[in-house]
């Protein structure tokens, strides 16, 4: 239990993840899934900057104006920049991927008139 | 300067306990809008100026958090009356005394 | 001084609940639009206090900034889409006002 | 228990993001949705800058919540669609629903043998990071890390990022774009786009052509400034981008595609990416491995340490003009159908 | 220069694709020959470098020119041809290369006015393919993964009509393979602490029975299984490649989904180990199991297909039954089995779509009904075909037969009598299907031979593209003749020391 405590966020990435995924898979409607993917994505880029966190730890930015001196010394007193890049990527990758799902969804609305998968492919079977 | 800072960020928290409580209050759309149009940008704004009393800083960095607020004094009446305009095109009906 | 924030920033925090619930009630979208208009301008609020509570405010101005214009963005985006479109359909009961 | 001042933060905002996203999911409005979804994109942005992680805030910012939201819209506004019928099929989402909860179930079971969260003695914290942290400075001048390992030493990682905005560009422009000939024979839109009334909007004009030039300098300043602050070519584009789109959406698409032509702004997203990559080869050239830009040393001024810094100006520039005219030319897709007329 | 040969096999078609796209403004006619340009020196150096690593064993490539530093591993980003992938990034790079020359008919014709970005997608999947396959980074991987995927649905879309909601599933499922990989990666990372390949399958041994780590292992398994279409996932793939353009599919069958196999071989014996695998036996004999039903399945359902590209793809799904198998026999000949089938099957995918790329350019559609005929009409096309049906089914000198014997020896040693039944059972199936095709196309007609019968003209298919299905045929019987060599010299090193007996 104090494991599950200690270790909040990953049970928020959990969850994200759940939610993200069910309404991937389930949801009827597109622009839903759509919406559900972000979700997924932004629940594993919360995972990864989870891991990256350090208590009591400063921007990875080294001003001056913080105290930092170069070179630094003591490297727990600045957050991971790693997980943040990778992170950045993630994003974008992940806006893109919405771009493209969003133009699909609307040439599939031009055909059908609908966003509901169940109708789309009723169309389509005809 | 202190003192400014911690009366006008508490002050900003009581104009936004009010936004807060218009929004969920209030009984249609115009009024809601109205609650949150005013007491919102002005509780931001009072924060912010007393970020910049509390906190000792560069004027450089004063001067970004001015440019913050002079974009919420402008930017946020204009977001308000486009979601009013929206509403009113769009239909929402306003409250009247003897509607339930 | 880093109390004070802290406790300012939860209650800000709590307040934004509260406007949450604007956002789940509705009626319709054009409510729930301003909810998130008001949580919106409070974000940058929270921002520039984890700012304050890193103790490297200029960096996160930065960010507030861009999150302020980009905030005004949608929420104009959003109002276009209703000025344009001229319907506002309350989405549980069909029949139903707009007064909660 | 952590003693990190934001700690306080993070658990509610947490709390609050899984309501957003419960909400964003649950509400049978599209528009509602897309709205809540943007706040839920602003929640995470704070939890990130809660975190230390203010890059990734800015970007989550200006790409997550920013723009992806009015791309939404702008779908939703060129379909029409508002309202979500209520549809049958409880026992298949009940059954997605055991799925995902044993899916769950089962990544909950690994958590156990997490290092525990901000511990700064982890392995993700302690193996690698620190030489990023500790050598920024002397091999490429830029005291942000994030900016530093982002173009110099997983360079490589961000053409790539860069290519996929490119990709996206590209594909969506070919999925969507009506090519004239089909136009003038009348293909029907998605659904028909309302007469645009040009006297509705006096104040939102005059306030977005107040706000514009500010924005526009706002986002030179976070390109040029990403060594020193957060940001860099990808936020400072989106914003760039996001102030057109302003515009686009306060006027009217006409009014921007008579500035920036459909040529322009496509050939633009790929003389981006073709910038990263040119700096990539040119230091091949140089006699060094690709995207090693210390070696660019003798046609740039300064010693290593500054060639590097200046590479990574030149390929944050690079970014930036792929990422704000794709963010256009996307929007202008989207928000058109393809029909480059008229739009949100 | 030799030192710059990795980084190369990407760049072709990278620099080739944003070309294009400029080009694509200026003169359309020149996109295909820059992306043709870009394909050549790209698979000119993957060539060059399967001689390297035969000769010198595997070759290095440090991005940005940061490589191992003391006390921290890599900080950079690595590329690495070994044992592994030089056959693969050669298969890919030659493929995309013959591809790419196929198509400008079929684009021509079938996206008339629309073919304005086609070669700059087409390059970028295959930038994304070959750097899937060249990467030494789990995390640069996930970025081409994506680049791969988000340029296929674009490819798919081209097709119009259903294509579009095919594409959108392709893409549902996609983003989710792609989701699960990099929450795997996170796993990985987050015990680990890097993200190259080298150094997280040196620090996993010591980490010992890690529940976190065997987490990610199944998530990138399950993301990787999703990418390729492996059996519950597979739904998505015969719409997209029915509904396709054809000039899509001719690229996306052969590459996309060997590429999504490489990947999960390269994840299971590079950074886990045969040892990890073999340790958990639950999940070895259930992945045992599906790729079986995946077999089964898919060749069931091809059986009851009426048109030529459905088909086709249903063969596509089973083969991928056949790799996965393989590679979870874990034993020496199954693996040598999968790495061999990865390129070979590549090979034969692509001789297969390119034959019925010619089919359907001739007769405008490809339901078996309308093959009437077609053995007088293209003979060329259809010699091509049944030589690739018949490498397909695993006849002798092709080079079907001898992955299929690696396979079948590795699943009789490890007593995977079931996967052995679904192999013969499959191949029984495309003979089956061989035999119907040749019945339609050659004996519903009376034949033109016999004085009194009508004559039915020679109407085969453009030279740039019948040379390149020969080419690709012919291929096929070289890759048979040379697969002991390539067995002996290269692939029998990729696999990892203990497994050698």
């Amino acid at each position: 239990m104090e494991k599950l405590i200690a270790n909040f966020n990953y049970v928020i990435v959990v969850i994200l993840m759940m939610i993200g995924l069910w309404s991937m898979l389930a949801q009827k409607n597109l622009i839903k899934k759509c919406i559900g993917m972000a979700i997924f994505q932004t629940g594993i880029i919360l995972f990864f900057i989870s891991i990256g966190a350090k208590d009591n730890a400063l921007i990875p930015i080294l001003t001056e104006a913080a105290n930092h001196t170069y070179p630094v010394s003591d490297v727990s007193k600045v957050a991971n920049p790693l997980t943040q890049i990778l992170m950045l990527t993630a994003i974008v990758v992940g806006v893109a991927t919405l771009g493209v799902a969003l133009a699909l969804a609307q040439k599939i609305y031009q055909q059908h008139s609908s966003f509901d998968e169940d109708e789309i492919l009723e169309n389509e079977r005809k | 300067m202190h003192f400014l800072g911690y009366i006008l960020i508490s002050t900003g928290l009581v104009f936004f306990l009010g936004t807060t409580i218009g929004l969920l209050r209030f009984p249609d759309f115009y009024t809601r809008m109205h609650a949150a149009g005013k007491g919102d940008t002005l509780s931001t704004v009072m924060i912010l100026i007393g970020c910049i009393c509390l906190v000792p800083m560069s004027l450089l960095l004063a001067i970004k958090i001015l440019l913050i607020i002079n974009f919420i004094f402008i930017g946020s009446p204009t977001a308000t009356h486009a979601m009013m305009d929206a509403g009113n095109k769009a239909g929402a009906t306003p409250w009247r005394k003897d509607s339930k | 001084m880093n109390t004070f924030i802290t406790t300012a920033g939860v209650a800000l925090i709590g307040l934004m609940l509260l406007v949450l619930i604007r956002a789940i009630k509705g009626p319709t979208v054009i409510d729930r639009l301003v909810a998130i208009n008001v949580i919106g301008t409070k974000s940058i609020v929270l921002l520039l206090f984890a700012g304050i509570l890193f103790g490297q405010l200029e960096m996160f101005v930065d960010i507030a900034l861009g999150y302020g214009l980009l905030n005004y963005i949608v929420s104009i985006a959003a109002s276009r889409y209703y000025q344009h479109r001229k319907s506002l359909e309350p989405e549980h009961s069909p029949g139903g006002s707009s007064v909660s | 228990m952590s003693t990190l001042p934001i700690w306080q933060f993070d658990v509610l905002l947490l709390i609050l993001v899984v309501l957003f996203a419960v909400v964003a999911l649950s509400i049978r409005n599209l528009m509602g949705a897309a709205v809540v979804f943007g706040a839920y994109s602003f929640m995470m942005c704070l939890i990130w800058a809660g975190m230390g992680a203010v890059d990734v805030a800015f970007t989550e910012a200006a790409v997550g919540a920013g723009v992806s939201t009015v791309f939404v819209v702008s779908t939703l506004y060129n379909t029409g669609a508002t309202v979500q019928p209520r549809t049958g099929g409880l026992a298949f989402k009940l059954f997605i629903g055991v799925v995902v909860t044993i899916a769950g179930a089962f990544l909950l079971s690994a958590l156990p043998d997490f290092p525990e969260w901000g511990a700064s003695d982890s392995p993700v914290n302690a193996k690698v990071a620190p030489y990023y942290i500790l050598n920024t400075i002397a091999d490429s001048h830029v005291p942000n890390v994030v900016t530093s390992v982002l173009a110099d030493y997983r360079g490589f990682d961000t053409l790539l990022e860069t290519t996929v905005v490119f990709i996206a560009c590209i594909a969506i422009y070919s999925i969507l774009r009506v090519d004239k000939a089909k136009l003038e024979a009348g293909e029907p839109a998605a659904a028909p786009v309302p007469r645009y009334d040009p006297g509705d909007s006096l104040i939102v004009r005059q306030a977005s052509r107040f706000m514009v030039p500010f924005m526009q300098l706002f986002a030179l300043y976070v390109i040029a400034h990403g060594h020193y602050s957060p940001g860099g070519g990808f936020q400072g584009g989106v914003i760039l981008g996001a102030s057109l789109i302003l515009l686009a959406i306060s006027f009217d698409l006409k009014s921007l595609l008579r500035q920036w032509s459909e040529k322009t702004l496509m050939l633009l997203v790929a003389a981006g990416v073709f910038l990263y990559a040119a700096v990539g080869l040119a230091c091949m050239f140089m006699g060094g491995n690709y995207l090693d830009y210390g070696f660019l040393d003798s046609i740039l001024p300064g010693e290593q340490d500054m060639a590097r810094s200046h590479g990574i100006l030149l390929v944050e520039i690079g970014v930036g003009i792929t990422v704000m005219f794709s963010m256009i030319a996307i929007h202008i897709n989207l928000a058109s159908n393809g029909r480059f007329d008229r739009g949100l | 220069m030799t030192e710059q040969l990795p980084t190369i096999i990407i760049l072709g078609p990278l620099l080739g694709a944003t070309l294009a796209a400029f080009a694509a403004w200026f003169r359309p006619r020149l996109s295909q020959p820059l992306v043709v340009l870009g394909l050549v020196i790209s698979s000119a150096a993957a060539l060059k470098l399967v001689f390297i690593v035969a000769d010198a064993g595997a070759q290095e490539y440090w991005l940005g020119g940061w490589s191992r530093e003391q006390g921290y591993g890599v900080v950079g980003i690595q590329i690495t041809v070994d044992y592994l992938n030089t056959l693969l990034l050669a298969a890919v790079s030659g493929i995309a290369l013959l591809t790419s020359v196929y198509t400008r008919r079929l684009v021509d014709t079938e996206l008339a006015g629309r073919q304005r970005y086609f070669y700059a997608l087409f390059s970028l999947l295959v930038t994304g393919l070959l750097g899937i396959t060249i990467t030494g980074d789990i995390f640069n991987l996930y970025v081409f993964m994506e680049i791969a995927a988000l340029s296929s649905y674009a490819l798919i879309a081209y097709g119009k009509g259903r294509a579009y909601m095919a594409a959108f599933n392709y893409l549902i499922m996609g983003t989710m393979g792609a989701c699960l990989y990099l929450l795997g990666v996170g796993f990985i990372f987050a015990k680990s602490g890097t993200l190259n390949i080298d150094d997280v399958s040196a620090s996993i041994p010591a980490l010992g029975q890690s529940q976190a780590l065997f987490v990610g292992f199944v998530l990138i398994l399950l993301g990787a299984w999703a990418k390729m279409a492996f059996f519950p996932f597979h739904g998505w793939l015969p719409n997209a490649y029915v509904h396709g353009p054809t000039a899509s599919t001719a690229i996306l069958a052969p590459l996309a989904t060997k590429v999504a196999i490489y990947a999960m071989l390269r994840i299971m014996v590079t950074v886990y180990s045969i040892k990890y695998i073999n340790s958990s036996p639950g999940i070895q004999s259930l992945a045992l199991y599906l790729s079986s039903l995946a077999i089964v399945v898919a060749s069931f359902f091809s059986l009851t297909q009426i048109n030529l590209k459905k088909l086709a793809s249903y063969f596509v799904l089973s083969e991928i039954g056949y790799m996965v198998g393989g590679a979870w026999l874990a034993n020496k000949p199954g693996l040598t089995g999968a790495m061999v089938h990865v390129v070979a099957d590549a090979a034969m995918t692509s001789a297969l779509f390119m034959a019925i790329g010619c089919i359907v350019y001739r007769l405008g559609q490809a339901q078996l009904d309308d093959l009437k005929g077609v053995f007088f009409k293209m003979p060329v096309t259809m010699a091509a075909f049944v030589v690739t049906m018949a490498a397909l089914i695993g006849v002798p000198p092709t080079c079907g037969f001898f992955s299929k014997w690696y396979l079948i020896e590795g699943a009789a040693k490890a007593d995977a009598w079931h996967f052995v039944a679904a192999l013969l059972l499959s191949s029984l199936v495309k003979a089956i299907i061989l035999f119907r095709i040749v019945e339609i196309g050659y004996n519903r007609v009376p034949h033109p031979a016999i004085k009194g019968n009508p004559a039915i003209p020679r109407n085969e298919a453009p030279l740039s593209m019948l040379i390149p299905t020969v080419a690709m045929t012919l291929g096929l019987i070289v890759l048979g003749l040379g697969t002991s060599t390539l067995v002996n010299t290269i692939i029998s090193k990729a696999l990892p020391a203990a497994l050698a007996q």
